[in-house]
């Protein structure tokens, strides 16, 4: 619990085919690293959870590593469409992208079902909208004291939830401040879990605004410094927003993704392979 | 214009829920001109943010650091939109219609095999609910202003009057439409959106021409009054510090 | 929202008699002196609500203040009964007291419910005790996506939320510190509110660990030093425990209660009628 | 004798979910003798607390200072107790019955007018139905050992074997009850509390007759160890230090 160890191996550990997978972070701490180390390792057939797909999510899918999507809201935030997710849901490339689509309420709520243990969460939300028809996992749902109908949302409950944060110490135990979004609730709902850190450190000091997962909480630590880039991690690094710009150009077009690929994310793993060999 | 009355309809010391963009930028000019006290609030889980600088997304550090608390996104949403505590909540579209409602989906008929894939629904569909009331701002086309849009992402006024009561839906609906060409309010009987302002130089038919339903304009139609030398300056100063 | 007043005044404007009142702190930060000026203030048929009715709840009991109370553990931490509550209970001395009982995990949420402008609250418990016969405002609720039977509790909304903090500013920010229990939620989840504090100060630098309700969420602010006494507020003083201990002597006796409430409490209201005379 | 076997039960880094009075003591006697690094979680809010005095209720600043973070009242129950991420949880009680049901609420036949009311609920019927075991601590009298609790305030193993599971109760249950006299544990296939263990110096027999039912004696009975030297010391530091 808890266990510090690399990226690679802590990936290699927990993500396989078939298995769902939630990468979180609200803009703020996304586990950018972690997702294009699941590139690497040639994952199929993964359900993506996330409230926010946004440019690691659109390198996964664009890599062929999704078969379906759950989300809130798919873009390049600030910026504009998110092209491979287009392409995968418009298109079927470069294999179809199955979604089921939610409210930011909603998706917040069935993380925090699941970091609770209950199999469902109550909310306001979605009345009278189009989403309802489109998934068996928005219900009404009536109070038993007033008679009033709200809606339930199931929870989710990923096999592996992976989110980025600022330091854990030795022991495991994480510490991330700023905005910290749904992480607390996708590591408590996933069966198994990753934190990436910037740095590991003797003692976590305390910090205003911290929240901290103790590490019995956890699966795995492991030590990615800029590991959220192009997304920031406060007090350590700066959001990169001419990634964010320039990522608009390389996935409007299939063979340009196809370089960035094999330029970036997969030379690492030449790289790798070459260490061992 | 569009920006500057949209920061217009902010009165000072409401609770504003901002997304990014165009919102984002209206809200920011009002706190900077004439609504000092104005809160914002952002679904990234920042209350009463005060940006120096204009954010570039919804979860920028600066949001963070210059507001008087950061809560979780399942608080933000639980504890603070949905109880009503919220005044004003501002949105964009990618179709809006006569009644208000709002898609930001799926452009076409067909859900599975859309013609354009839009990011979604976001936070909207309960800021739409729970906000006392909704500003929507979006840049008027025909394309954009449809009679009825293709997917329900957000509830204005559903089919007419009585509809968000019959909804349960808490908030009062979208009070203001807001255009690069003037402003729609739903009609106090029919619930429908009418031309009641419109924007300096335009004319009345310019708005029903790029409104792709028979729109109806108000008896006594006003004009946005230009904008001031100080809201000018301070657009300049916020477009500045945005960069490039 | 947040206006800053004195207690009096506060208490004043917010108590009605027959209201629902919850005064909240869990342990540390309890709002002992806004107790006592409800008792000073003479309002009857209250409905307190609380989840450990301790000291301050016992004081208001044996005055007479309270019709009905709802809670989940009612004591003296650490030495014993709560005498007072107890006369009340069993003998409907000074006046009959009403009880509906929970759980913690219970009250918690129908806070939760109550903050979250939700109706009623679901939660794994009361299953097997003989809690659930005793109030209709514990019932089973079925899980829409699964079938499974869980419990709902009905939210709480109180006519008047009452805690204490450490500090406000003065726009009437409130920040505090160390335990701070359901505080969020009962301000929250209240009509309207108070919140008494040990300071109010120019800023409220950031510390670690707190917790901050903005201005406009709460209805007003009074500064109470020492308001919390006989518990504590971390960083400006500690749990006076000799008073607990006191406590259980003279809450034992209605004569000795009396005594107590005419020496201590109603001797500020002669105080204060002879300052306006 | 009690809280030393009460702080022998505890396994070295589990996660125990302390009550206050004597479950507090011995899970400091715990963390101080043979399991440092046991995790104390407080209903409070206080998750990893290191005491370095013993609290004398469960929200001393102590708590909090010396805790790997607090978390809200709501959360501790929600996201940490409910969902069976606690190992053990430490359990007192007025009385408690052959199949491990407590009373914590009321004494006498009738709740509207008790004979005694007790404190009642507190965090108790959850920490029975979701640790994964139970310890209950409670001093052994017919009082208190009842064939029958007056009011189940917290549930055992109900009426019998398999009542936990019909309950969708997710924890083992009472797995260890800890008394003055010795230690009784369910017996696995009637689940009635069984004495399987006896302190030093106590003869079964004033157990059984310490219990208001017929009380089961496991077929060997072992003796609990003597108190260590260390335990001893470890212990008396630690009421020296709670002060008069």
């Amino acid at each position: 619990m808890g266990e510090i160890t690399s990226l690679r191996d802590a990936i290699a550990d927990l993500a396989f085919d078939g298995a769902t997978v939630a990468l979180e972070g609200f803009t703020h701490l996304i586990p950018v690293a972690a997702g294009q180390e699941i590139i690497r390792q040639g994952r199929r057939d993964l359900t993506l959870v996330r409230m926010t797909p946004d440019i690691v999510y659109d390198q996964m899918i664009g890599a062929g590593c999704a078969r379906k999507l759950v989300f809130s809201w798919a873009g390049n935030p600030g910026v504009g469409s998110l092209h491979r997710f287009r392409d995968a849901v418009q298109n079927g490339w470069p294999v179809p992208l199955e979604i089921e689509e939610h409210s930011h309420a909603g998706m917040a709520n069935r993380y925090v079902a699941g970091a609770a243990g209950l199999p469902f969460a109550v909310l306001r939300g979605y009345v009278g909208t189009d989403l309802v028809a489109q998934t068996p996992n928005i219900k009404p749902i009536t109070c038993p004291f007033t008679g009033e109908v709200l809606t339930a949302v199931p929870a989710l409950n990923p096999d592996v939830g992976i989110v980025h944060a600022q330091r854990a110490d030795r022991a495991g135990n994480v510490q991330m401040w700023g905005i910290t979004g749904v992480h607390k609730e996708v590591v408590l709902a996933s069966k198994r879990s990753l934190v990436t850190v910037e740095e590991i450190v003797d003692h976590l000091d305390p910090r205003p605004g911290a929240v901290i997962l103790p590490h019995w909480a956890i699966t795995y630590v492991a030590e990615v410094p800029g590991g959220a880039h192009p997304s920031y991690a406060m007090g350590y690094s700066e959001r990169d927003n001419d990634y964010y710009q320039a990522w608009d150009a390389i996935s409007r077009d299939r063979d340009a993704f196809g370089d960035w690929l094999t330029s970036t994310v997969m030379r690492e793993v030449r790289a790798i392979l070459g260490d061992q060999a | 214009m569009m920006t500057i009355a949209a920061a217009r309809a902010l009165r000072d010391g409401a609770r504003c829920f901002v997304g990014i963009g165009r919102p984002s930028t209206a809200a920011n000019l009002a706190r900077r001109t004439h609504a000092p006290d104005l809160v914002l609030i952002y679904e990234s889980g920042t209350i009463g943010a005060k940006p120096g600088t204009l954010p570039l997304s919804i979860g920028d550090g600066v949001l963070a650091e210059t507001a008087d608390t950061v809560v979780s996104v399942p608080e933000i949403f639980n504890y603070w939109l949905q109880p009503g505590r919220i005044d004003v909540g501002f949105l964009g579209a990618a179709q809006i219609d006569r009644y208000g409602n709002i898609n930001t989906t799926v452009i076409g008929d067909d859900y599975r095999s859309p013609r354009v894939r839009l990011p979604g629904a976001g936070g909207a569909p309960e800021i739409a609910a729970s906000c006392r009331e909704v500003i929507v701002v979006v840049k008027q086309s025909p394309r954009a202003f449809v009679e009825r849009v293709d997917f329900v992402t957000s509830v204005g006024y559903g089919s007419g009057p009585g509809d968000r009561a019959r909804l349960g839906l808490t908030g009062r609906g979208p009070a203001l439409v807001i255009t690069d060409l003037g402003i729609m309010e739903p009609d106090p009987e029919t619930a429908e959106l009418t031309l009641t302002q419109v924007h300096p130089g335009v004319a009345p038919a310019q708005a029903t021409a790029a409104t792709g339903w028979p729109l109806a304009v108000a008896g006594t139609l006003s004009t946005t009054p230009e904008p001031t030398a100080a809201e000018l300056a301070a657009l300049r100063d916020l477009n500045r510090q945005a960069g490039p």
